[in-house]
């Protein structure tokens, strides 16, 4: 097993972390950096996939539009998860 | 003729059915006028009686919507109080319902061929 | 846990273990034995097109027309955002 | 958005020009490197929003108007589809440039090479098209929401 | 600009001029509102020519396949086997269905002239409006499965601002989210299943992947993935609590194209069923499949459409159940696809009463819808309770709303009966027990239509509706519109049925055709 | 199967975005939720088109031979524009049901039944 194939296993695993944070958190801005942080490694992933044209696309869209977008949209909402 | 519509078993013409219905309505109209005559208007004839009671006013004796059919809810209350528990208008449970419904015929069309 | 919960449970993991499996036996990753359509692009399209980005002879002119899809989404999207927080919604 | 420290603004200054070179490049050599109209426009239009976050959406909404966003980003989408159309002596969406010579219409050299600019017939100015649409859709989508949550915050129950 | 020019390149000038359009309705608004709507108007009978004269080249002649970005004509590259490029492939049912669409936007648009008059920013309305009608076009006559995906999200997205348009409405945005959420995870299921069969065969053209199609393990799971999906659009049973929330809340002419819309989404899955997976898939099971969908959407729709007291929630779980009558007749003659002698005997013809069941659906939905609006428009109430006594002010109204009613029951001589007579027949022959649950639910619609009749225009004339008139020109235009064709196709059934309705299931069944106009032999 | 990791990754970020949807009960998790499948999705077109030893399908700087296949490259770069699109108008509709209504829980909605 070379680096190659440890690292586009143990990436997706991080990809999955990440989300799971996104999810379960209960602070919404925290789970918009988990995203985020979810939006960066799956750029890198990306470029390790030789997909550099999505890979940009992804780090500017996904890590930077959308936080922007969310975070202003529970700015203007509730930053806290109701109660179950 | 462009109106007659075959089906597997017969047939059915829109404009035979008209003119059946035609004949029928004049039918139905010289039955009616063989009736009385003397049916005049604007008198104590065509007035509402009630009991001898005032007439009610025209909001009033009008039956809102929610009162028309009620014995039908009401007979049938078991049911729609199930069927108004399912609709709950919550997003959550909408999208459970695809999954539900994916994951019935997962196992529905995948396993047919199998078992 | 309701039953709600319960139905919602086994549903996800139901979805979730044929989606697996569909995807263990897909084929390997990384071993793509079929690709008739991608290798004819990649042989051809610096020769039909002349771009030296095949992604982007692609996007633009084998699939252009999903590309001008997209640009109408995001039009799309774009208008009914300002409809949504329009400040005055009567003449 | 209220406006930010100092610190924070005179870094967006400084940063600012480096992203717009950088999507701008992006944007225009997007058949030859990685990149395009989207991913050049995702970039400026996240430019953008860096100067947005750091001035506050109210002063960067009188150097930037709405409705001027609007009409270039009609502008850019119909360029796109005009393009599109003027292959329609042939198909849609026909490539009438490539290979043709003069602008845009020179054939790249057959295997690897760093190519020239002068390439891929239509596929520069879709680019272009495209990349000042995708700018300024998402800077007007970033914009529309900045101001309402500035009105928002000056809690008029009236307004929407 | 000859005639055979304009027929060529029709299938990408019916999606590429109202997007022109649309692009620049920002640059039109400032030339004026009369302008403005006549635009709009303009491009949508333009639109509504342009699909008339395909549809009658494509019954008259054959499918037509247009492709993007080469040659007309060169469906594959020279010397190669499969598609490149994106083909768009119209036969009988695609041009079918683009009728329906045309029409009905060009009465949406009518009635908007006046209906929407009092709104702001209505450059933004007609715009998506345009953009709406491209994604259902786009869907209707694309051959490739992503760039169905791709539409299906133009015209999801454009609805959704449109059902969010009248946003001061309390439930306004409430609706269009539910939309919108509904419609997004629907079109990444349709995404998924397509990963999953290019992923397999390396191609996205759907003539070349029932080519090359095996209904192996992936493919199945594909195959639920596209059902369940647009299952789900089309608004069948489980998945049809999001009919109601966003038909009610959107304003009448929208109302009538989401209908279509749903329609457009059904279409999409008859595709899948019959041309991409066909003959090579489990053709009982699947039947059996949209049988059982098909009829539980019926009961379930009906029943709760008769206690509902908001007038256009009502007419939308009446819709809801229509479309059960589809499923019905599509999944009985889809189960008896691998049986050629029962088949030719009911199945066909089983088919062919749910197409015909299709565009009267649009029409007399359509016309019902308007008729709500129109209400909404006098009085500005939805809710059923506080209406009475309207036919005297309001006679066209009525008596529309009449037809409309009449029709959905399926009441002679209306066109909703034709086809309805013709699934009850075929399906009798199937199994009985499922034609009496329709003949059934027909009685239960005809008792809803009649309560909201009786509540709304029946009854004393109410003190507070002495100052109701009858609604602008405009929108009587477009309701009578609907109305004469109601009356038409009820009166001339076999004129649209061995017209429009037989070549369109003769190009929905004729799988082999399909591949071989795009692949060649 | 040990290689098919990145597969069965998109599986487990289809399952946690349907989680979310399914048993949050916060609009914005919701949308967050539909955000986590939509790159999930994104991450399975690409991974379709990897081939192992080759390059990125660039002529530019790739030196003569294997390339990636580019046309899920370029599906992919539709559906991530998509998918903000999506966003941005889901986000603006939470808001102003946040306005109308004053909470963001799913429960309590005012179209039922």
């Amino acid at each position: 097993m070379d680096l190659l194939s440890l690292v586009h296993i143990i990436l997706p695993l991080l990809i999955v972390v990440a989300a799971g944070f996104a999810v379960l958190l209960r602070d919404l801005i925290s789970c918009t950096i988990a995203l985020a942080a979810m939006s960066l490694l799956l750029s890198l992933e990306f470029y390790i996939l030789h997909a550099p044209d999505v890979a940009i696309a992804e780090a500017g869209v996904g890590a930077c539009i959308t936080t922007a977008i969310i975070i202003l949209a529970i700015s203007m909402t509730k930053r806290e998860e109701d109660e179950r | 003729m462009q109106s007659i519509l075959t089906t597997p078993s017969g047939y059915w013409d829109p404009l035979m059915w008209l003119f059946g219905l035609a004949v029928a309505i004049g039918f139905a109209l010289f039955i009616r006028s063989l009736g009385q005559k003397s049916y005049n208007k604007e008198t104590d004839q065509t007035k509402p009686f009630i009991s001898g009671n005032p007439e009610v006013s025209k909001s009033e004796s009008h039956v809102k919507a929610s009162n028309l059919y009620w014995g039908f809810m009401e007979s049938l209350k078991s049911y729609y109080s199930k069927i108004m528990r399912f609709h709950t208008g919550n997003v959550n449970d909408y999208v459970l319902l695809l999954v539900f419904v994916i994951a019935v015929m997962f196992l529905i069309i995948v396993l047919a061929g199998v078992i | 846990m309701s039953k709600r919960d319960l139905v919602g449970v086994i549903s996800l993991l139901i979805l979730v273990g044929f989606l697996g499996l569909g995807a263990a036996s897909m084929r390997e990753f990384g071993v793509v034995d079929r690709a008739y359509m991608d290798d004819y692009i990649i042989s051809h399209s610096q020769d039909e097109v002349g771009a030296n980005n095949a992604v982007t002879s692609v996007v633009f002119d084998y699939r252009g027309f999903d590309t001008l899809g997209e640009a109408t989404i995001l039009f799309a999207a774009v208008v009914g955002v300002i409809v949504i927080f329009r400040r005055e919604v009567h003449e | 958005m209220s406006e930010m420290s100092k610190i924070v603004r005179s870094i967006s200054n400084l940063l600012l020009p480096f992203i717009l070179i950088y999507g701008f490049y992006i944007i225009l050599h997007g058949h030859l490197t990685p990149g395009g109209g989207f991913q050049g426009g995702a970039v400026v239009a996240s430019g953008l929003v860096m100067v947005l976050v750091a001035y506050g959406s109210e002063r960067f909404a009188s150097w930037v108007k709405e409705k001027h966003l609007s009409v270039l980003e009609s502008i850019g989408a119909l360029g796109f589809i005009s393009l599109a159309f003027l292959g329609l002596s042939t198909a849609f969406f026909y490539n009438f440039l490539a290979g043709k010579g003069g602008l845009f219409g020179d054939i790249p050299p057959e295997g690897s090479n760093p190519g020239a600019l002068n390439t891929a017939g239509t596929l520069p100015l879709m680019n272009l098209a495209v990349g000042l649409k995708v700018i300024a859709g998402l800077a007007s989508i970033v914009l529309v929401m900045g101001l309402a949550s500035h009105y928002f915050k000056q809690g008029g129950e009236n307004d929407t | 600009m000859s005639i055979d020019w304009l027929l060529i390149h029709s299938p990408a000038l019916i999606i590429a001029v109202p997007l022109f359009a649309a692009f620049a309705m920002p640059l039109i608004k400032k030339l004026g509102n009369k302008t403005r709507n006549g635009v709009a108007l303009a491009t949508v009978l333009l639109i509504e020519i342009l699909v008339i004269m395909l549809a009658k080249d494509v019954f008259a002649s054959g499918a037509r396949s247009y492709v993007f970005g080469a040659e007309p004509g060169l469906t594959l590259p020279s010397g190669y086997i499969v598609p490149i490029r994106i083909l768009f492939h119209v036969d009988g049912m695609s041009a079918f269905m683009a009728i329906i669409s045309a029409t009905i936007a060009l009465v949406a648009v009518i009635y908007s002239l006046k209906f929407m008059e009092k709104e702001t920013a209505l450059d933004r309305y007609y715009l998506l409006l345009l953009l709406m009608m491209v994604g259902m076009f786009g869907m209707e006559f694309t051959a490739d499965l992503f760039n169905m995906f791709v539409f299906l999200e133009v015209l999801s997205i454009a609805s959704c601002g449109l059902v969010a348009y009248r946003i001061h409405l309390a439930d306004a945005p409430e609706g269009a989210l539910k939309f919108m959420v509904i419609s997004s995870i629907g079109a990444l299921m349709v995404l998924l299943a397509t990963g999953f069969l290019y992923g397999q065969y390396d191609a996205l053209n759907i003539a070349q992947l029932a080519k090359e199609l095996q209904f192996n393990f992936i493919d199945k799971i594909a195959l639920v993935l596209l059902l369940g999906a647009f299952a789900m659009k089309c608004g069948s049973f489980p998945m049809h609590q999001w009919v109601p929330d966003t038909y009610s809340v959107a304003p009448a002419p929208i109302s009538i194209l989401l209908v279509v819309s749903t329609q457009v989404s059904l279409y999409a899955l008859f595709r899948v069923v019959f041309t991409l997976y066909g003959i090579s898939s489990n053709v009982v099971v699947v039947g059996w499949y949209l049988i059982v969908l098909g009829l539980s959407t019926l009961f379930i729709g009906v029943t709760m459409a008769i206690p509902q007291k908001d007038i256009k929630r009502l007419i939308s779980y009446l819709g809801v159940s229509q479309i059960g009558y589809m499923l019905i007749a599509v999944g009985v003659g889809f189960s008896l696809f691998a049986n050629p002698v029962e088949f030719e005997i009911y199945g066909f013809r089983a088919i062919e009463g749910g197409i015909f069941q299709l565009i009267n659906d649009s029409m007399y939905m359509g016309l019902l819808f308007l008729v709500s609006g129109a209400l909404y428009y006098r009085i500005g109430t939805r809710n059923l309770d506080s209406m009475g006594g309207l036919a005297r002010p309001m006679k066209v109204t009525s008596i529309c709303f009449l037809i409309g009613s009449l029709a959905i029951a399926g009441i002679p001589p209306f066109n909703g009966f034709a086809s309805k007579f013709m699934i009850y027949e075929t399906v009798y022959r199937f199994n009985p027990i499922i034609s009496i649950v329709a003949m059934l639910v027909s009685v239960l619609t005809l008792a809803a239509m009649v309560r909201a009749f009786s509540a709304a225009f029946m009854g004393p004339s109410l003190p507070e509706f002495k100052e109701v008139r009858e609604v602008p020109k405009s929108m009587i235009l477009g309701m009578v519109i609907l109305a004469s064709m109601v009356v038409f196709f009820g009166l001339f059934p076999s004129l649209i049925v061995d017209n429009l309705v037989e070549p369109a299931v003769r190009a929905l069944i004729s799988r082999p055709s399909y591949i071989i106009s795009l692949l060649g032999g | 199967m040990i290689h098919n990791i990145p597969y069965l990754a998109v599986v487990a970020l289809v399952a946690i975005g349907f989680w979310a949807m399914i048993f949050r009960k916060n609009l914005i998790k919701v949308i967050i939720g539909i955000a986590i499948i939509e790159s999930g999705v994104n991450f399975f077109l690409v991974a379709l088109g990897y081939r192992s030893g080759a390059y990125a399908p660039i002529y530019t700087h790739a030196p003569s031979g294997q390339m990636v296949l580019p046309v899920p490259q370029a599906l992919t770069l539709t559906s991530i524009v998509i998918g903000v699109a999506v966003l941005a108008l889901m986000l603006s509709l939470a808001v102003q049901i946040y306005k109308k209504q004053g909470t963001l829980d799913t429960r309590k909605g005012v179209l039922k039944k």
